[in-house]
């Protein structure tokens, strides 16, 4: 280890630290990253100054090839898509880490030179790293909605994964003992733990319902961290042990942190594997059940009369619909008629924490305008009419309802029903990300449904309320 | 034996010192932060690229090459979408106040 | 040479995790903070034990005599001081609450 | 290094971090503060293992002595003493490293042995080290009001420091260099650097006003920790360096929050020393001046017959009356009649943080009576009277007065002028703790005096409320 390497790396380090700093604040955060990323090239740089000559061309070509993907797929990703991107990115490390400790061990195990700290490590990075990846790979799957989507469960499903994880050990146990317990060689052995631990990857995450993928993402980009950290002890590489342990430690609060922002207890998520998807059961009575259809007329009416005081809550149909100019011109409309307006905006409305943010300050929206849950709860008493525009979520009481056990239970959630008027704009009675009907829809004298897609829907309000 | 020893020592603090780092956040920031951290424990192409240098049978290599090619994407993507969600809110200055302490 | 690299690194890292420790603790606590990480720099009675142990001249001996005796005093009496300044506000939890945030 | 020993001292690490968490909040302050003494006793019973066994009765000795020296003195200081205590264990701290660094360099300058890293730590520590523990006595001087009471300055002060500093660095460098510089042997000028650092240290605290104390003490604390982290790597021994670098760096910290929390930078402190003993410039053109005193009668009628709501300012001269007896019945007196009291805490009120808080829960005062700054100033505009008990800088408006330059400027403080009417229960009108006249004792309409003990005064006007 070269004195100018490691003082590189202590570097590094400090740049990730600070990097993580600046992050936690808006104004700083984007600094931050860059501060983080010039790091990332400090460590790689003076790696170069450790490692054989001969075989810069082949890293350079794997880097390069492995950048070009990064970065075009980073630039294409549609923004709602972006979570699916980072845990792809997330899976791609895990995997990574799992390879070099398992090239690792064949090396030592052919080349002999067996260490007791890589006996140890090398099976943990496997494992970690495995799960990581496939459990990266499925949250993918599941929120592109390509395959897995909902809750995906099977009978036992608790008891399979704790056999497996034992079967695991005892096959990591056999590879650090050289074979000694079972009749498999230790190469064999640990390349049956990566196995084995991909599939308990897999079976960790499909029974997990698209709402909670942003916390499990967390959850396994801190798997990630540790398995990086793990690998650099099998290499005594201290940047890998200070950058992976710091993240494996941070990813663990943050993941806390997310899954109280959500309202959902960490353990329920991992554990109970909550449907994310029991719309099926409540379309069927909903055709029955009356609501009150409205036209954009009836609307626009209502808010050029009745109106002192509104509040739009915008949800992912918003986004959807791309519906954001007309609702400033709503927003301008009203206000030129002297009525207040407010944005309710929940943490988890859309597809990503800020969804509504971007959308909104995009539009050009006010900043003092938008409210936050806490801050726009005790407002709804007095206010006259609340407009949600293809929100279901975020708004729905049931989420309170101690009878129901719904995806979205125990989520804090706009309480709109405390307001004198509310008015849905959205394509269809369908329930939303949850797929948990919204007993409101049924509340025919409180709230009027106006089928529409957002857009259109807006428009024509702003209409209505210009002209009644 | 006391490198081991030392680099454990690293390993608590720095484990602490992660435990710390992160504390209220806005909602706002935790899909970034979540995106920057998973891009900072790319550096596993570190381990990448010293697995591959010191690779002498073609299967490591080949491995040494695939573990590579992950953590270069893990690194680039990573940093450059979160660069991306950044750039997409500017809040002024006053509203940051309001978010910090919510 | 790797032995001092890792020190170096312990120390930064220590230094982070120290910054990081100290965040909007109530004035009630300053004092009492205080007079703890006072009691701790007291772990100095460690370098004392170790000079005075290894050392052969009478004078390195009484030099080392000395700093063992201020450690211990500096340890002992820190953490008692601390311990009865605590043991003065014992405040009922809602109250607790308040003061946080203020 | 001992496995064993280095594993303890992780665990010691380990213990006095998780310590200084809990140190955070008050619930569990207590046990962060038990956590870190058992982590300091680990780490001194791992040390037995590392070292020669013949000079055990030696260590054990000194030990035990500075053992009970601190127990006694940490058992038998008054609570309001307790900053000058701390101030003097940190400078025992601050001294021991000074001593440590110094004998290992005549030990290696002697035995040979010298290695790059000690060359430079060794007079840094030293350096640190000393500053700490001559600047620590000064304070404890300072605040005993044994010497240097007040701000003691010369001219040319800052430039004095400066050369002192300088010469200081050349010396050490000669030591460094092995006397290459000057014609002195590097022993003999490490020497000097000591005696030279403990001048600077005395020269650094002599012209900082009492006022400004707790944050210097503070300061000197980082100070001590970064020694302690010096001479660890002069000894290559890890809990000292671990240990001495998180008191370094969070003492840093903690220095700027207290600053910010007295409402002085620091900066102003450290290199303005304003003087904190102005009284006797006041003092003379008091006399002059009218003021409207009153008896106990006077204000016993008037808290009965024309208040409503009270607030009741405690201060320094509370404590040292032991009035909060009086206080409380004073207090049930009131709310017997109907009217509604509350206590306004000012943070720095008395002489330590959070001493008036001791003392009104020791007399029984229930909590949420307590209001902090920021949550009583705004009562004060409705409140009828301000009861002020041995309070003067803390309600001193001189504070904010733009065009004075006094100890306690900029420093936020209880703004009880808004009041109806506001009572001072004190024994003359000299000023506080900072010695700046109070501009309230003159506003003869608004403000009564009343000159008395605090404890006979607060029982007279007990009575006169009764009788009133
Ligand atoms: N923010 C995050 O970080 C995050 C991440 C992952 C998951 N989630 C989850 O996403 C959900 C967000 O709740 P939400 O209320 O914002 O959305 P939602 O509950 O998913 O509801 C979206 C609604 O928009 C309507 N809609 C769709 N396209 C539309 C269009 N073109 N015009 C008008 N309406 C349209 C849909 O009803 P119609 O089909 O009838 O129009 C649907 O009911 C939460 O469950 C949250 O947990 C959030
Ligand atoms: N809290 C801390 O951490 C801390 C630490 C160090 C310094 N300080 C400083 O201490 C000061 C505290 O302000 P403060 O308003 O509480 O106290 P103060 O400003 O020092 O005023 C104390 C007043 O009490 C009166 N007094 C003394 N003995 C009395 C007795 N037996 N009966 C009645 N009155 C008596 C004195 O006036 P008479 O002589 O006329 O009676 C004096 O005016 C601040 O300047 C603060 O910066 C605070």
């Amino acid at each position: 280890m070269q004195v100018a390497t490691f003082l590189a790396y202590l570097v590094a380090a400090a740049l990730f630290i600070v990097g993580i700093r600046r992050l936690r604040k808006p104004e700083t955060a984007r600094s931050g990253n860059t501060l983080a990323a010039v790091g990332m090239v400090v460590a790689l740089i003076a790696t170069l100054f450790v490692i054989h000559f001969q075989d810069l061309l082949l890293i350079g070509v794997g880097a390069l090839l492995g950048a070009v993907v990064g970065a075009v797929s980073a630039q294409r990703v549609q923004m709602t898509a972006m979570p699916q991107m980072v845990a792809a990115y997330n899976g791609l490390g895990g995997g990574a880490a799992a390879l070099i400790a398992l090239s690792e061990f064949i090396h030592t195990e052919t080349g002999g030179g067996e260490s007791v700290v890589a006996a140890i490590t090398v099976p943990l990075t496997i494992l970690v790293g495995s799960v990581s990846f496939a459990g990266s790979v499925i949250a993918f799957l599941k929120l592109q909605e390509l395959a897995f989507s909902g809750s995906v469960t099977f009978p036992l499903q608790q008891i399979v994964n704790a056999l497996l994880f034992l079967g695991i050990l005892v096959l990591a146990l056999n590879a650090i003992l050289g074979g000694a317990i079972l009749p498999i060689s230790p190469v064999a052995s640990v390349v049956i733990v990566l196995i084995a631990s991909l599939m308990l990857g897999v079976l960790l995450v499909i029974p997990i319902g698209g709402a909670d993928m942003p916390i499990v993402i967390s959850l396994l980009n801190a798997f990630t961290g540790l398995a990086a950290a793990a690998s650099g002890f099998v290499l005594g590489n201290y940047i890998l042990i200070i950058g992976g342990t710091i993240v494996g430690a941070s990813g663990t609060i943050l993941t806390r942190l997310m899954s109280s922002a959500l309202g959902r207890p960490l353990g329920k998520i991992i554990f109970a594997g909550i449907a994310a998807s029991g719309s099926s059961k409540n379309n069927e009575d909903q055709e029955e059940r009356e609501v009150n259809d409205v036209n954009a007329g009836a609307v626009g009416e209502y808010l050029a009369d009745e109106t002192q005081k509104v509040v739009i809550v915008p949800g992912y149909g918003l986004a959807v619909a791309q519906a954001q100019g007309p609702m400033y011109n709503l927003m301008e409309t009203l206000e030129s008629q002297g009525k207040e307006v407010l944005f309710g905006i929940h943490p988890v409305a859309g597809r990503m924490p800020g969804h509504m943010n971007v959308l909104l300050t995009e539009a050009g929206v006010p900043y003092d305008k938008l409210y936050d849950l806490e801050d726009i709860n005790p407002e709804f008493p007095d206010t006259d009419a609340v407009i949600i525009v293809g929100a279901n979520d975020v708004v729905n009481p049931a989420a309170n309802d101690p009878d129901q056990n719904t995806p979205i239970s125990g989520m804090p959630v706009l309480d709109v029903g405390q307001a004198e008027k509310v008015i849905f704009i959205k394509r269809s009675l369908s329930p939303g990300f949850a797929g948990v009907d919204n007993p409101l829809f049924y509340d025919t004298d409180k709230t009027m449904m106006l089928f529409s897609d957002a857009k259109q829907g807006l428009q024509e309000v702003v209409e209505a309320v210009k002209n009644g | 034996m006391q490198i081991l020893l030392t680099q454990l020592a690293i390993f608590i603090i720095a484990a602490f010192l992660g435990f710390e780092l992160i504390s209220r956040v806005p909602n706002l920031l935790h899909t970034p932060l979540m995106s920057a951290t998973n891009a900072i424990h790319g550096v596993i192409l570190v381990g990448g690229m010293i697995t591959l240098a010191s690779a002498e049978s073609p299967i490591i290599k080949a491995v040494g090459f695939i573990a590579v090619f992950f953590g270069a994407a893990n690194v680039v993507g990573g940093f450059w979408v979160t660069n991306r969600m950044l750039g997409m809110f500017r809040p002024p200055v006053k509203k940051v106040k309001k978010r910090r302490e919510g």
